[in-house]
């Protein structure tokens, strides 16, 4: 790497600029993330609808699982599902007489985020529809409607405006959570920046692209956020 | 299972234990001083303090501490030896360790997070309890002092051991610059011994032990001061 | 007198919660056309009772027959009645609309997506064709301007006309209000009374929990007084108010007519 | 439930897909320059990475690259995400304990490099008080707790670049390693103006002797013998030297 090469073109979005590898992984980063945050949401409903409906069983394995994820370091829950978590799969899938799986990083980035989310958004979700006032709920099982068609048609929009503020921080959190799965090896926007850092040398330069690359997705996801609450608060008078 | 390596490592991972909380200690000590400073300046301060202060919380709550941790290791890091004379001042052994590094980002990033927790406390005290403090005919800084800190504080205990927890949580954090906390001793074991789940789970019982322990701790206290909620 | 079969035949209904019996022994039937309230003191059970009919709570025993079906109940465990097939409540459920006290209008849809959901999601009506009956439906509940309000943006009694034009749209074989007035501030109370005395005169089978005494003796074809989980009296208002046989009924309907 | 299991069973192996018949070479995925290291349109380039293809020419095998930090590559193989570690893993009894190895490809002596100071020499008296950093878990690290650990200070790094980095930040005094990356770095602008060759550590075969070889599972024997063919006959046919004249002004197969 010549010194002289000036700093804009080691941004350049084409080789042999850096700027394409930063992009490339800004984009994996915002798809692993949303994957992880669909997992999590997914997670999030069925764990928060089994807290509040299952029996003793599930009630506690759900408790064990929201403890551990919330006082275990993301770090080495990542770590340790990322290896244990494939380690067991091909295990059983072994046990079964199936043949072993190749799990790819992404998939296994999504994973390992996902139930990483899930737990935090058991909590969110549960909270929420505690919130959601009982009346409503009766209401729509006085009008007939069965179990599932209240749960779509009545507590899920009505839990959303309850569940946002959360349900944002979440994002938020995934979004910064998933420069962790750098440490596991997958080319996202941490390590695409220490490949081009340990490339170039230029340490300074791309961890502050990258830096801002991260403020960049933080700050767009706040305006959709507030769009989605304003859309979800619609039916709320506004207090200060 | 193999756990025998313990007895080769142990005094290893007490070191790294302490090298945890000593951090978790710094960062969060310093930090909630930042935090108190940052929430005033955007609650009382004059305007330009008030865009400073938030833009200050915006950017390190919007960026992930791993990119912080390195641009301050990495990046400030490699920018320092160009300071002539640095490198045989006294503050040398100091700057050139990765705990400092690491403590000074994670004081920074806690003080960015706490202090939006203060804020909200700051603006949720009763406006009538400082009306009555000022009615005794209190200064600003004694009412500050007296009255609508520790009202805050109390208000936001709660919030506080959360982010405590949040913040021992990030630690391991640090051995990516070679800080030996307590999970790159338990790196550095897996390593040596080739045993990938072992290590993780010893150090995982002391994490969630730390854990317990904070959270008691705040029990405690917020016990001793009662806030009705 | 040629008597249909009964809109509503309740019989025998128990109810406990702990220790505590709310209802022992209530029986009740109403013919097309009836207009039945239920009067008594704050903890004497009738509220309890409609929501028993409606099955929001599960009575622990009793006979429930609407609009010819009776419902299939089992014995589950400690003797207590069980629904045998919950489908079979639901379908049952949107023949007995229910109105409620404190409105529990849905407050993430307006007031047309209220009052348009059941018909739409449980019955099956065609968007349009709902929304057409709804329209018709919020205009005689005199809402019809406001029917793209959210109901945290409309007062008591608006939003409590909405909630009867909600149960209204699933054409009810009997309608049940809980308490309808006893959540709104004393001047509208008026307007909602006005919509339940026109529904009155319409023939609309009714059950009506309420306090507002007049409004009862005016609207209804028969009064029952409950007393701690029994009736104690019933008959014709006439009789209910004007000569009561009770001595607890004398002094409860004396106490609130003044 | 039943729906949402076989939902999930569909969605795990449309994604993960079975394992394939390739083979799969796990590689470290951060620059070792020379050896392997990623370009900026995302291609894997180096002598190794050059070898790697020559090797997989002579077996007539189709090669994938599967790129892992460089702890997880154990872990990875074992999981079986690839079936070679081919990563400039130096072969050692204590790995051995764990994993299999092909003969070894190439060998490098051991170096120390450092500030420049003009003070040259690599016997433990001369780093003594000094911290010397040290890529985690290589032949180097074990060469330490034998003869430079009642000395010096150690200080492990999960890379040689970040070793680099720090050393040239004057926050070790020393890098410990093989000795081609080691040249590597000095040839760079960055390690030119800071630091200096400070010789080859004296040689200890038992713990520096065995070179560098593929990574396999002790269970893949047909995969190890291939492999030994292929790096033989790469050897013997001058292909071997010819990429090595690419990187290189001397021979990296040692002795």
């Amino acid at each position: 790497m010549s010194s002289s090469q000036s700093l804009l073109e080691l941004l350049s979005p084409y080789p042999p600029g850096w700027g394409g590898v930063l992009l490339a992984g800004a984009l994996s980063t915002v798809l692993i993330s949303l994957g992880a945050y669909l997992v999590g949401v997914v997670i999030g409903l069925a764990g928060a609808i089994g807290k509040l409906k299952g029996n003793r069983p599930v009630r506690f394995v759900l408790d064990l699982y929201t403890t551990a994820v919330r006082a275990i370091p993301e770090l080495i829950l990542i770590i340790g599902l990322y290896y244990a978590g494939t380690d067991g799969l091909n295990r059983i899938l072994a046990a079964l007489g199936l043949p072993a799986l190749e799990i790819n990083g992404f998939v296994a980035a999504v994973a390992v985020l996902g139930i990483v989310q899930g737990a935090y958004m058991t909590e969110v979700f549960r909270g929420a529809i505690l919130a959601v006032p009982v009346g409503q709920i009766e209401a729509a099982a006085a009008f007939g409607m069965r179990p599932r068609l209240r749960l779509r048609r009545i507590v899920l929009p009505a839990l959303m405006p309850n569940a946002l503020p959360g349900l944002a921080n979440l994002w938020m959190c995934v979004t910064k959570d998933s420069a962790l799965i750098a440490v596991v090896g997958y080319q996202e926007l941490a390590l695409a920046t220490r490949i081009a850092a340990g490339n170039t040398k230029h340490y300074f330069l791309f961890f502050l692209a990258s830096a801002a690359l991260y403020l960049a997705i933080t700050l767009l996801s706040n305006v959709v956020f507030t769009a989605l609450e304003n859309r979800f608060r619609r039916g709320q008078p506004k207090t200060a | 299972m193999n756990f025998s390596w313990i007895f080769s490592y142990w005094p290893l991972l007490a070191a790294g234990a302490v090298q945890t909380v000593l951090l978790l200690v710094i960062s969060v000590g310093f930090g909630f001083i930042l935090a108190i400073g940052l929430a005033l300046a955007q609650v009382i301060g004059p305007r330009w303090l008030k865009l400073l202060a938030r833009g200050y919380c915006t950017c390190l709550r919007g960026t992930p501490l791993l990119i912080q941790l390195w641009l301050l290791y990495y990046g400030v890091g490699s920018l320092l030896p160009m300071i002539p004379g640095l490198r045989a001042s006294f503050l040398w052994p100091i700057l050139r360790e990765g705990f400092f590094f690491a403590a000074v980002s994670f004081t920074l990033n806690y003080a960015a997070y706490e202090a939006e927790v203060l804020r909200g406390a700051l603006l949720a005290v009763p406006k009538g309890e400082l009306e009555a403090g000022r009615s005794f005919g209190m200064s600003s800084s004694t009412l500050l002092r007296r009255i609508w800190l520790p009202r805050a504080i109390r208000i936001a205990l709660p919030t506080i051991a959360g982010e405590v927890v949040l913040q021992l949580k990030a630690t391991p954090l640090a051995f990516t610059v070679t800080v030996m906390d307590l999970y790159a001793v338990a790196y550095k074991v897996r390593q040596d011994t080739l045993l990938v789940y072992e290590p993780l789970m010893v150090v995982t019982v002391f994490y969630v032990c730390l854990t317990l322990i904070i959270t008691r701790a705040f029990k405690i206290v917020e016990a001793q001061v009662p806030v009705r909620r | 007198m040629t008597r249909q079969a009964a809109a509503l035949l309740v019989e025998d209904v128990h109810k406990s919660f702990g220790h505590h019996d709310v209802l022992k022994g209530v029986s009740l039937s109403a013919q097309k056309g009836d207009v039945i309230s239920l009067i008594g003191s704050s903890g004497s059970g009738k509220s309890t009772f409609l929501r028993c009919i409606n099955f929001l709570e599960i009575a622990d025993r009793g006979r429930f027959v609407i609009n010819g079906e009776e419902i299939r109940m089992k014995c589950g465990r400690e003797g207590r009645a069980h629904p045998a097939n919950w489908r079979q409540i639901e379908r049952i459920r949107t023949g007995l609309a229910m109105v409620f006290q404190s409105f529990n209008l849905w407050a993430h849809m307006t007031v047309l997506e209220n009052v348009i959901e059941a018909p739409i999601y449980v019955l099956r009506t065609s968007r349009k064709e709902a929304t057409e009956q709804a329209e018709a439906l919020l205009s005689k509940v005199g809402l019809y301007d406001k029917r793209h309000a959210y109901p945290a943006f409309l007062s008591g009694g608006q939003q409590q006309r909405a909630s009867i034009a909600r149960a209204l749209c699933v054409d009810p074989a009997v309608m049940l209000f809980d308490e309808p007035t006893s959540a709104l501030d004393p001047e509208l109370v008026g307007e909602v009374l006005k919509v339940i005395r026109e529904l009155a005169e319409e023939g609309r089978t009714m059950l009506l929990v309420t306090h507002e005494m007049k409004f009862a003796r005016d609207v209804s074809s028969h009064v029952m007084f409950l007393d701690q989980g029994c009736v104690e009296e019933e008959g014709p208002p006439a009789q209910v108010f004007g000569a009561p046989l009770s001595a607890r009924c004398r002094a409860f309907t004396g106490a609130l007519s003044h | 439930m039943k729906l949402f299991s076989i939902l999930l069973a569909g969605v795990a192996f449309s994604l993960a897909g079975a394992a394939s018949a390739e083979v799969r070479f796990g590689i470290m995925n951060e620059a070792y320059p020379s050896f392997f290291t990623k370009d900026p349109s995302g291609k894997w380039v180096g002598w190794e990475i050059e070898l790697m293809d020559a090797v997989c020419a002579e077996m007539k095998e189709t090669c994938s690259i599967v790129d892992m930090s460089w702890d997880g590559l154990i872990p990875g193989l074992e999981a079986k995400k690839f079936d070679v570690i081919w990563s400039s893993m130096s072969i050692t009894d204590e790995r051995k304990k764990t994993i299999d190895f092909t003969d070894k490809y190439y060998n490098t002596p051991s170096k120390l490099i450092g500030a420049k100071d003009g003070k040259i020499g690599a016997a433990p008296e001369d780093v003594a008080d000094k911290t010397i950093g040290i890529q985690v878990s290589t032949i180097q690290s074990e060469y330490y707790k034998k003869y430079f650990a009642d000395k010096a200070s150690e200080q492990t790094y999960a890379t040689l670049d970040e070793a680099f980095q720090d050393l040239a930040a004057g926050r070790i005094d020393y890098v410990f390693g093989d000795a081609i990356p080691l040249a590597e770095f000095l040839k760079t602008d960055f390690g030119k103006d800071c630091c200096e060759d400070k010789g080859n550590v004296k040689d200890d075969p038992a713990i520096l002797g065995t070179g560098i070889g593929g990574g396999l599972r002790k269970d893949d024997t047909a995969l190890r013998d291939k492999l030994n063919a292929a790096i033989a006959a790469v050897r013997a046919s001058g292909k071997y030297a010819e990429i090595s004249k690419k990187y290189f002004d001397f021979d990296p197969y040692g002795e």
